[in-house]
């Protein structure tokens, strides 16, 4: 290890001791595990500020919160899946004695051995790690591929085609009185029947331009090229106000982050 | 055999989950029922797998004794303590294989280890987008032609909606973000929706006729 | 490399820090930037400004705490602004956590009503915020349609007692008041479908004036009530209700945040003309020596 | 003083708000209310089996009181009753009970419920007689149906037995509960469930139009039709990629994103990983997938190893080229960052399904000085790939990319079928268009799908 490196972690374990002192003392008269509770937002900060040096660069600090992170949520979603799907939904269908076990309420009826079956799948995929056997585990993998590609099949089939195309019909003169009307309540404000005209007419043109813009199979020349460009052209004005429409929600966890820093930790601001 | 049994397991369920769709009768939807239920139990059996692979790489890594070669003793560590936190706990005085009471958690310490390591890391890695959101729009957002000039000038007019600073055309520019969010943004989605959902229909109908199996190994 | 290729490629490290810099100074430093108000903002400020004192408003407080973020600087503003102005205020919660919300706000507002403080201009003395004089806060109740129709014949009818157990008909503020009849106005804030109960059930069937306060993502789907008079005013969101703070010269929890969104904004369309101004003046350096 | 009506009216409302503790402490005593005249009751009542379901529901419909909204306009709500046997107490005591039983007790309790259920149907033939009428809903001011919903599970307390005689009847009532106007009763009424839902015959024509589109265009490239595919620059892309990272000699780093194998766009990027892994086996180029979802590794595990057997090195193929992270969003991209700014591999892609991590991983591989790809059909992560990518496949693009990269003539047939298919939304959008503006509803039903 160079010096640098370890005044750096010196100073950092000298820093992160100063402030679990610091915090424990200022909890000491509200909480009763003081002691731990200042380890605890410490410890919070530290990994705060430890991901947080990734935008200066790569270094030991986030590579161990990140080490850190990764080991603790694999081992997280490994005990709320067995908790809750193991114990909560399998046991009590299968063994009564398995549930005694666990303290969960056995519940019999009569189509339970069905639930044996995912129990075999489960353990063909295991088999994966056989490497004599290890084409079993593609039977519960086509099981899984073929249940969703049919219940994906007619399901985005209805919401992202059928429904889509519906929501396209829209009049293109809206709330048309004649043209006298027209032009004599003629207006450019945003609740104006103009701006509501052009507004269906530019949707109407832009989902038609827009699905041009995505034909494969036909060279974009000509007229159907220059949809094709509009096409694109309204999904690039679209892709820049949707960015530029996140970036108040992206501050505000930053602003959360500086709220816990400043406040939470350092106590600055109540 | 080995992929013709499989190829034929996903033709029948595909099949099956496509007329489900229609049959609202009570019997159909047991067995649908039961099939979303069969996934979330061999989705724990996969899980294993995943964590016995984080394990091998880890393994792995330390034995090669490459660069950085110490960091995944610390995913280990993490993984294993976690795993004692979440599948023990006391219950009545004595150590056991527990989760909840019905004071809550049984281990206090898989609470903390989610409070006080797994939020904050996460919320400051959600929070890093806030930087990388102004760094991508100062790197990308450059008038080099008319697409990226159009990206750049709607972005720039969403940003500056609410901006105190414009003065006598600051209406005008709140009212032509409203317009670009709710009129094109509205045409420009409908379209890609409509393609993904084609495109979507279309995987899915040549994964259930056996069309597309690159998903599928050999031999 | 010349100044504009620089400007063209930053370190990206300076983006980062200047980005948390002025995000920390801008937290940290309590400074007023100028709020653009918006018509929809301003029909509701007035509407309140100019009722006189003891005249009721109704306050729906219907969010939870997931809304919070959002709704909570606008509920703040509104009701400091009732007190300030010697108005009564009936509160009613119809989301589930929403007396959680309500009870918050009411006593985070009658400490800070407690002080001396001046607004446009006006010296407003400090007092105290009594429970069934100043305010009654009813509470909840499941299937808030009902409620809100039930209200409209007599507050007792859904609500026979306040949230705290006390019978209508015992609170001074309660005295003569049947229904939507005897209150100006009603003011919901809303961070779901209650506001579109509040539309339909409430104004749409009693008539009386209702203003909306939303959430940013909400905002837009309510402007028709707005254009079609179904409500006199909108609020959506941190702007929303910054807007009305800025108007009630009361600037606040809304107003911090939009100064820390506006100067983060800033700072990002600051390099993004950096950027361009670098590209446009190298390229046409490069033209020149080119020829 | 009308006392009476008033404390009666309370007891009533409170009652329905299920806040029984605070029924009793409302003296009143400052308050009057106008007597009421009775209410119009409720005309055509009828009742009917719910349409298109599972069973277990009847739907009623009626004509509105006279006074509802028009004449005295009194009436704030109708309460819908049915006549329910005295023998469902029975039943409800004997859940009760099963709730806090245990072992051999439970067990006997679940046989006495279950003949008790089996009896349901035959209980309610005794209609007049050993019943009385429950109150079971209530509608709105204005509306005229309410739908009697059940559930399945026998083991619930809301189960609603199939192949029943239901009788029903409606009550429109004013401010004062007590002034109601009962209407006629209905009945009997069975429910029971459908074998064919009729609200969803646009889908299923859909289904069918689209099926043999796609069949026919497979069936026809099969013959050897030649297609005209546009070129792609994203997937063009992707040979110079690989090329770009062999001549380097840096890996390339493939991320599937955060699907499962449950979304189509996560399959079509193995089909993708599978394209790659070929060529990538053939240069002989080091490539990295770490995955997020368990079985998402396993199904890449199995098409990168046949991948490298296609490409004729089975021998260079080793487990870890696919390897597991965690389940978590974020840790996810921790680890995904960290392996690009350690392996700083030459060409990135991400194909599949992103959420808000899509920023975060693009703008580091940018850091890194990676070549990036992304492909995916997420629309709310579109601009942030746009932005920060190289290349970006746009939604169906990415479907696309599979038979491009193949370039097999049953893949790209399906591809023509897709712009069919596109040609007829065209189409239809300016149909549906003159219809919306000439009130031409009957077409604009054709699309609507009810349930």
């Amino acid at each position: 290890m160079r010096r640098s490196t370890i005044i750096v972690m010196a100073v950092v374990f000298g820093l992160f001791i100063l402030s679990w002192i610091f915090r424990s003392t200022s909890l000491a008269s509200v909480q009763e595990h003081y002691i731990m509770g200042g380890l605890k937002v410490t410890f919070s900060a530290f990994l705060t500020l430890a991901i947080l040096s990734f935008l200066y660069k790569d270094n030991p600090f986030y590579k161990f919160a990140e080490h850190l992170f990764v080991g603790i949520s694999a081992a997280f979603w490994m005990s709320m899946g067995f908790w809750t799907t193991i114990v909560g939904n399998l046991i009590p269908r299968l063994s009564r004695s398995l549930s005694e076990f666990f303290q969960v309420p056995y519940q019999p009826g009569s189509y339970n051995f069905v639930y044996f079956i995912p129990v075999i799948l489960g353990i063909m995929l295991l088999m994966r790690l056989s490497s004599k056997y290890g084409w079993f585990a593609r039977w519960p993998l086509a099981f899984i591929v073929g249940t969703f590609a049919g219940l994906n099949f007619v399901r985005y089939l209805r919401s992202d085609f059928i429904e889509q195309v519906s929501a396209t019909f829209v009049p293109l003169l809206v709330g048309w009185q004649g043209v006298g009307h027209f032009i004599s309540n003629f207006s450019l404000s945003a609740s104006g029947q103009f701006v509501a005209i052009v507004g269906n007419w530019v949707i109407f043109l832009g989902v038609i331009c827009g699905i041009i813009y995505f034909f494969f199979s036909k060279e974009h020349k000509g007229a159907f090229g220059a949809a094709s460009r509009v096409g694109i052209w309204i999904l690039m004005i679209t892709f820049g106000a949707s960015f530029g429409y996140t970036v108040m929600g992206r501050i505000s966890l930053l602003v959360g982050r500086i709220t816990f820093l400043f406040r939470d930790w350092l106590n600055l601001i109540s | 055999m080995r992929r013709q049994i499989p190829l034929a397991l996903v033709f029948i369920f595909g099949v099956f989950m496509i007329f489900q769709y229609f049959v609202p009768h009570e019997s159909s939807e047991w067995i649908y029922e039961f099939l979303l239920d069969w996934i979330y139990i061999i989705g724990i059996f996969a899980l294993a797998l995943g964590i016995w692979s984080l394990i091998r790489v880890s393994i792995t890594k330390i034995k090669a004794r490459k660069a950085n070669w110490g960091y995944p003793i610390i995913t280990l560590m993490g993984l294993f303590l976690m795993i004692l936190f979440g599948f023990t706990g006391y219950r009545n005085g004595s150590l056991g294989f527990h989760f909840m009471t019905a004071e809550g958690l049984s281990n206090p310490m898989f609470r903390n280890f989610f409070d006080y390591i797994l939020i904050p890391i996460q919320s400051t890695m959600f929070a890093l987008l806030a930087f990388f959101i102004a760094s991508a729009a100062y790197r990308a957002f450059r008038a080099r032609n008319v697409l990226a000039s159009l990206l750049l000038v709607a972005a720039l007019v969403v940003m500056l909606r609410f901006n105190p600073y414009l003065g006598p055309i600051g209406p005008y520019v709140a009212d032509a973000a409203s317009w670009l969010l709710n009129v094109p943004n509205l045409a420009a989605k409908r379209a890609i929706i409509i393609g993904i959902g084609l495109g979507m229909v279309a995987t899915a109908l040549k994964i259930i006729l056996g069309i597309e199996r690159g998903y599928m190994g050999k031999g | 490399m010349n100044i504009f290729d620089r400007m063209m490629s930053l370190d990206r490290r300076w983006v980062f820090l200047f980005l948390a810099v002025v995000c920390v100074i801008t937290y940290i430093v309590d400074f007023q930037i100028p709020i653009r108000v918006e018509n929809e903002v301003k029909t509701v400020h007035e509407f309140i400004d100019t009722l006189k004192p003891d005249e009721i408003v109704f306050i729906a407080i219907d969010y939870d705490p997931n809304a919070l973020a959002e709704l909570h600087p606008m509920c703040y503003a509104v009701m400091e602004h009732c007190f300030r102005k010697n108005l009564k205020v009936i509160i009613t919660a119809l989301s589930q956590n929403g007396p959680g919300m309500a009870e918050q706000a009411i006593f985070d507002i009658a400490d800070s009503v407690k002080m001396d403080r001046e607004y446009n201009g006006v010296h407003y003395k400090g007092r105290e915020i009594r429970n069934g004089i100043d305010y009654a806060f009813l509470g909840y109740k499941p299937y808030f349609q009902l409620v809100i129709l039930g209200m409209g014949q007599n507050f007792r009818l859904p609500f026979p007692t306040d949230y705290y157990g006390t019978p209508l008909d015992s609170l001074p503020i309660m005295q003569g008041v049947q229904n939507y009849d005897q209150v100006s106005c009603v003011i919901a804030i809303e961070a779901g479908n209650i506001a579109d109960a509040w539309i339909a059930y409430g104004q749409g069937r009693f008539y009386f004036p209702l203003a909306l306060g939303l959430t940013g993502v909400m905002g837009a789907d309510y402007y028709p009530y707005l254009n079609s008079g179904q409500v006199f005013g909108l609020m959506a969101g941190l702007y929303g209700a910054a807007q009305y703070e800025e108007l009630a010269d009361n600037p606040g929890l809304a107003k911090d945040g939009m100064r820390i969104q506006v100067y983060a904004h800033l700072v990002i369309i600051f390099f993004i003309l950096i950027g361009n101004i670098g590209y446009f003046m190298s390229r046409s350096e490069k033209k020149r020596q080119g020829r | 003083m009308k006392y009476k009506s008033l404390v009666i009216l309370l007891f009533i409302f409170c009652a329905f708000t299920l806040s029984a503790a605070q029924e009793d402490a409302a003296p009143v005593d400052t308050m009057q209310v106008d007597s009421i005249p009775p209410p119009a009751p409720v005309s055509m009542l009828t009742a009917k089996d719910g349409e298109n379901d599972h069973g277990h529901s009847i739907t009623l419909r009626w004509e509105l009181s006279a006074d509802d909204g028009a004449g005295q306009n009194s009436v704030l709500s109708y309460d819908v009753f049915r006549w329910v046997p005295f023998f469902m107490d029975t039943l409800h005591s004997i859940r009760d009970s099963l709730d806090v039983a245990e072992g051999a007790v439970a067990e006997k309790l679940r046989e006495q419920r279950d003949q008790a259920i089996a009896m349901i149907p035959q209980v309610h033939k005794s209609y007049p007689e050993q019943g009385e009428w429950r109150k079971i809903g209530t509608a709105l001011s204005g509306q005229a149906s309410f739908n009697d919903v059940g559930v399945k599970e026998r083991e619930s307390r809301d189960y609603m037995a199939d192949h029943t005689d239901y009788y029903y009847r409606v009550d429109a009532v004013t401010a004062d509960s007590t002034v109601r106007a009962a209407s006629e009763v209905v009945g009997p009424v069975r429910s029971f469930g459908q074998l064919f839902n009729t609200g969803r015959i646009p889908v299923f024509v859909a289904v069918l139009v689209f099926g043999l589109l796609t069949i026919f265009f497979v069936v026809r490239a099969k013959k050897g039709a030649e297609l005209y595919v546009r070129p792609l620059a994203g997937i063009e892309a992707v040979d110079d990629a690989i090329g770009r990272a062999t001549e380097m000699g840096k890996p390339i780093l493939y991320v599937l994103g955060l699907g499962t194998a449950a979304d189509i766009g996560t399959i079509a990027s193995f089909t993708i990983l599978g394209r790659v892994a070929k060529r990538v086996a053939e240069y002989q180029t080091k490539l990295i997938v770490p995955c997020y979802d368990p079985i998402v590794m396993t199904v890449a595990q199995e098409t990168v190893k046949a991948a490298f057997l296609d490409a004729g090195r089975p021998d260079d193929y080793y487990e870890d080229i696919v390897y597991f992270v965690t389940q978590s969003q974020f840790a996810y991209v921790a680890a995904v960052n960290g392996t690009m700014l350690r392996e700083l591999p030459a060409t990135n892609m991400y194909m599949g399904v992103f959420y808000a991590e899509s920023l975060i991983l693009a703008e580091t591989g940018a850091l890194a000085g990676s070549i990036q790809i992304a492909g995916t059909d997420q629309v709310a992560q579109l601009p942030f790939f746009i932005v920060a990518c190289d290349y970006t496949l746009i939604g169906e693009e990415l479907y696309a990319a599979s038979a491009y990269l193949g370039r097999e003539p049953i893949l790209l047939g399906s591809l023509k079928a897709q712009d069919y298919a596109k040609a007829a939304v065209i189409i239809l959008a300016a149909l549906g268009l003159l219809a919306a503006s000439l009130d031409w509803t009957a077409f604009i039903n054709l699309f609507s799908v009810t349930s």
